[in-house]
């Protein structure tokens, strides 16, 4: 099956190729890299761009306003945080305008930690992202669902943030992109670059489809009546396989989309267990999982048999290279276990 | 050994056609009727604040002999074939040469409903009108010159003459956006159809230029890019036409950027929260103007007085029309958040 | 008595002659016009800056690099948001070189709503301060607290973000700032500048004393046993009105530090009533607030009569202009009324 | 009428000495042997990512021949009676050139708790020594530009001849930051001590220069500001040293910004992400220079390689050493949150 890189890849050229996609761009995203995580080699409508963020966003806004279809890419999360007031402009220009107009544009970047990547390509930005109104934010955590956010992304008429799960990227599938050929090797050979020179190499595209997972709606990885777990990207798969280990009867959702989120599938789920853990990497104060926490009690705090938990990364001013102290910054299997444990067994 | 270095001179050129009337003389009454409109327009949305009938304002008196002739230069349209438009806060002459009904500036000034820039949302002077390719004015400074390499890029790639134009203030430079519009619009093999503006009127709120920008002339700032660049009297709206027009022609064709400072006046302050008083020892570009129109025996005194006179009166009638629309409703806040699904 | 831009006026004069503030600067905030709300006039260190927030925060750290301490204002935070990077660097430079550099700068900004300044003089910054580790990051509600607060945090080692509520700049306090005199036209006369021509214009300061309040204390303004009420800015003089008017037994507590935080005098208060609102303006996904809601749940869930509440800014893209707009944007009186009674009334 | 405009060409002068060896025989060989210890450290280091003992190398290798003049120049210390220096990630030969021990670079690649910039908290080639005003070297592209400004003002007013140095690559140029830096450095009457250099290795990454940005000379970016600039060899030690040597001197006594661009090479590509293996049609500033001290007779081929030899081994001694250094503890991550109260 394809990794999350390759089924980006494969939704990008979809779209270009059928959803009016014009540009694919950023820092070393064209030929002959294709993005510095390969998630956009061989497509025809991506270009590299000068080394500027607020230029990347601000021509991604101007791209949109005259008509194109334009995804952007900032190389890491890390390096976002000199555009932030464009951000907020492009969440609130169709609103100040009173919807003359809207921009459709796709912001995707690399987020989390996982590859040791130090103090500035480890960070976070779904507290970041989640606090700028007029913006849809996805986050997948399979190869799959970032296929199908990428196209539902590109079909969209607002601004949407795609949020990439580093430590996910080179991961492969249990799920089969529609399309995408059954042999690992025989799609490498289709769509991946090969080493050295490139200039006369072209990808051969499988046979592509719309398959389009919609923005707002979670997926439940796992049924369980003891307690629910919520999460995406990075620590979602920690949390399936940490219930697992603990062999406890987990409700496991996938938010998938952290804006708008699935309210009404988390709300069914903690009716049902009554104990919730919110699981997440971004430093946890003024965290998004602090939100879902208030929303929580604010409306079920009644059905609640134990407080809700949140598990996220510490808050700290970076996260350390040595693997001790990445280790020890954001949530690991054993941290996420532990705390279901917990939560499942609290009694007042 | 080779030379060390040499000490560096400016080297945009000041253009300036200070002693000739070298136009029709309907485009000249023309601009003259409509720079005399948007003063009496400008001057209303002052007198609204002072009275109560909105709490901020800012805007364009003292820069109409430039931003007519913009306005009028303007292709005015929807989408790529026509000039897209990211304009500053001071430029309601650019929206009314281009033909803009002056009782909508008055709606953004009251906040109503009807305002059809903003829904009673924004400032005045923050025009949008999509119709006419004018992106939202932001209040955030510059970022209008890290959007305008995104439409220019459509344009270049779209054919044909239709041109982005980007606008901002002279202390604006200072942010690196305008740096970041420079080098995205000359990257070699993709420059882009961009006319780079900045309006220098020595100011930045209270804080002078020559305080804080050792740049002789802004607009050698695209001289390292290879770009063209020049220094305008934009309060002389004859030179500000054929500079203009000039640049306008070359971007239109050549499809590659033109840098253009224009040297203007700040006649009223920087906003109602300096006071908005008329400033007396800067230029007023109406003023000088109607001398030389007068002199020249095209239009005299008592004419232009007519005529403003006309739009004075005119804009007043609108502002009590305006006076009696409603406000928008605190339910609607969520409104527009998203676009509209059809 | 001393309205707020007094009050902070008077404590950066302080600092310039007795804290070693060396430079006070930002755009417009030197002479003529001594900031836009007056907080700099007549400042011996207070300079002029080109348009430039990224070179404010920048030169900033320089500054502070090099020996000088330098407090940089942002005229409206509205405008801050292209220096995220900025103050996350700030932030984590003590931190990544192991204690070699500290940063002791302040940047201070006015934030909030409360002047009709529409879409761009109306944002909150709390919610996007918190975020950023290894700032402090203070906000007072009254002159004393404002004056008590910039003097703890010309004294601080490290970067300290001072937000100042736009909305109370020009109230008058009810206590007295040590040295000023009693009487408010002696002292407008003494440090206000003059209409018209300023060249010539000095102020008179009056002998001031270093009275400061230690960041990290929370002030309760008003005891109570029936709910607790924590709120910063702006809104805190609405709580203690909607209190009065309710005429509710409300213990009032004004964090005025939002980082670090007087979790102990939350605490307190929360365990005697059992019933908790958190009141503030930002918007209110993934909002400073939550992070108390969060905190309050996962510490006191079995000491609360009723589940923790938050009034915050509505999730909205900007403040409209118009009344009626910033009215149903932003928590008014009333809502925090209403939400108090709620809380009062509430059983399961 | 006046002329219309001009196409400007680029003015800063392009810098070489290419057959001339003007220095000191003391000091040419000081240069070579510190420019061969640099390469060794470098090279150390990616072996050390490509055997596991480290997860990413960048550095400086290529850069020798401009940062080890660079090195010899600075005014060492701390305070601001000293250089400030706002350094890149690929002066590893300016630290050594400076005197710093090679082995703490070794440990910053290990990550050990003993790496003194980091303590195994950054990445290689993140320096930061506050004893020498090496401000941390950050992995954000160019904020260094944004901070170089407040460092100088201190120097500014300080007096004496401590300047402020701030290093970046070209593709970084594109960022806004360094305009800002262009523009604090030359606000009338406050006209900065600052050596504002770009070395320009003609790539960002996998991004040519040539693609992406039309300043034919970054230097000429500074001529709009009524700066000195030039762009100079820095493939070539002794040009190198010449022409920094003058450019400090003027930015010492001027107490005014110089902009430096220095032509060099990327010799082993980007990072270890990119392979970091060596480029063989990149010019190789030690091998061109070993050239020329040969035919000079200064230093025979022979003589070379005994030092590049003595080099390798003791680095290999102090890699050897690192290995057994403890790694940080999980438990220090809130370490040096706040600075210490004292
Ligand atoms: C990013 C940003 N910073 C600060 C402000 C506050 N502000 C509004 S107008 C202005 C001065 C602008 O001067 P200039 O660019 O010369 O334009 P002018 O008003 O003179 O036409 C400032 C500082 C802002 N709107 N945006
Ligand atoms: C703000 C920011 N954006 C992107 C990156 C990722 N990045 C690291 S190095 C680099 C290229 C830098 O090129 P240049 O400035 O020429 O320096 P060089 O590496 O060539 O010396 C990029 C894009 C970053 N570190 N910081
Ligand atoms: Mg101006
Ligand atoms: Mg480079």
């Amino acid at each position: 099956m394809a990794n999350m890189a390759q089924a980006i890849r494969m939704a990008l050229h979809y779209a270009e190729e059928n959803l009016g996609v014009t540009d694919i761009f950023g820092e070393d995203v064209g030929a002959p890299l294709g993005g510095v995580f390969t998630a956009t080699q061989g497509l025809k409508t991506a270009w590299n761009t000068p080394l500027d963020e607020r230029g990347i966003i601000g021509t991604a806004m101007g791209l949109a306003m005259a008509g194109a279809r334009p995804v952007a890419e900032i190389q890491f999360c890390d390096y976002i945080y000199n555009t932030i007031d464009l951000l907020k402009l492009a969440g609130n220009t169709c609103w100040a305008s009173i919807g003359q107009w809207n921009l459709p544009m796709v912001v995707m970047t690399p987020v989390g930690s996982g590859i040791r990547g130090s103090i500035y390509h480890s960070h976070s930005f779904d507290a970041t992202a989640t606090h700028i109104p007029g913006w849809k934010i996805v986050m997948p955590s399979t190869p799959l669902d970032a296929y199908g956010l990428m196209i539902s992304a590109c079909r969209d008429k607002n601004p949407v943030m795609f949020l990439k799960p580093k430590a996910l990227l080179r991961i492969r599938g249990e799920e089969q992109i529609p399309g995408e050929p059954g042999d690992d090797k025989v799609l490498s050979k289709m769509i991946d670059a090969p080493l050295g020179d490139r200039s006369k190499w072209k990808p051969q595209w499988p046979e592509l489809t719309a398959y389009a997972v919609p923005i707002g709606k979670a997926k439940i990885v796992k049924t369980g009546g003891q307690l629910t777990v919520v999460s995406y990207g990075r620590t979602l798969p920690l949390c399936v396989k940490a219930a697992a280990d603990a062999g406890l009867d987990a409700e496991i959702i996938d938010l998938r989309s952290l804006w708008p989120y699935d309210w009404e599938c988390i709300k069914e789920s903690v009716k049902k267990t009554g104990r919730v853990l919110f699981v997440n990497e971004d430093t946890e104060v003024t965290n998004f999982g602090e939100h879902l926490v208030r929303r929580t009690v604010e409306e079920l705090f009644y059905e609640l048999l134990a407080p809700p938990r949140l598990v996220a990364g510490k808050f700290v001013p970076g996260i350390g290279l040595a693997d001790a102290l990445e280790m020890a910054s954001v949530p690991q299997l054993k941290d996420i276990g532990e705390a279901m444990q917990q939560l499942a067994a609290e009694a007042p | 050994m080779a030379p060390r270095e040499r000490k560096l001179k400016a080297v945009a050129p000041l253009v300036t056609h200070s002693d000739e009337l070298p136009l029709d003389k309907k485009l000249l009454l023309q601009m003259h009727e409509m720079m005399v409109k948007s003063r009496a327009l400008e001057e209303r949305l002052i007198a609204m604040y002072k009275s109560g009938h909105g709490y901020f304002w800012i805007g364009g008196p003292g820069e109409e002999a430039f931003n007519v002739p913009l306005g009028l230069l303007i292709k005015k349209g929807q989408g790529p074939a026509f000039d897209f438009l990211h304009f500053h806060y001071r430029q309601s002459a650019t929206l009314l040469a281009m033909g803009e009904d002056p009782i909508h500036a008055l709606r953004q000034m009251k906040n109503t409903a009807t305002d059809p820039y903003s829904g009673g949302r924004n400032f005045a002077g923050h025009f949008s009108k999509r119709e006419w390719n004018i992106v939202p004015v932001s209040s955030p400074i510059e970022v209008q010159y890290a959007m305008a390499p995104g439409t220019a890029l459509v344009q270049k790639r779209h054919g044909g003459d239709g041109i982005t134009v980007v606008t901002g203030g002279d202390a604006g430079t200072a942010e690196g956006d305008f740096a970041s519009c420079l080098i995205w619009s000359t990257r070699p093999g993709n420059e882009l159809p961009v006319l780079i503006i900045v309006t220098n009127n020595k100011w930045g709120i209270s804080t002078s230029y020559a305080t804080q920008q050792g740049a002789a002339r802004l607009s050698d700032r695209g001289v390292a890019f290879q770009m063209r660049t020049k220094t305008i009297d934009g309060n002389d709206p004859v030179s500000a036409y054929l500079e203009l027009k000039e640049a306008f022609e070359y971007v239109r064709t050549e499809r590659k950027p033109y840098l253009v400072e224009a040297n203007i006046s700040r006649l009223y302050g920087h906003s109602s929260a300096s006071g908005a008083n008329y400033v007396k020892d800067e230029a007023d570009c109406i003023t000088q103007f109607e001398e030389r129109l007068d002199e020249r025996g095209i239009l005299s005194k008592k004419e232009a007085q007519a005529v403003r006179e006309k739009w004075v009166e005119a804009i007043a009638d609108m502002a009590r029309k305006v006076k009696d629309e409603p406000q928008p409703d605190g339910s609607t806040i969520f409104d527009h958040t998203w676009a509209r699904e059809d």
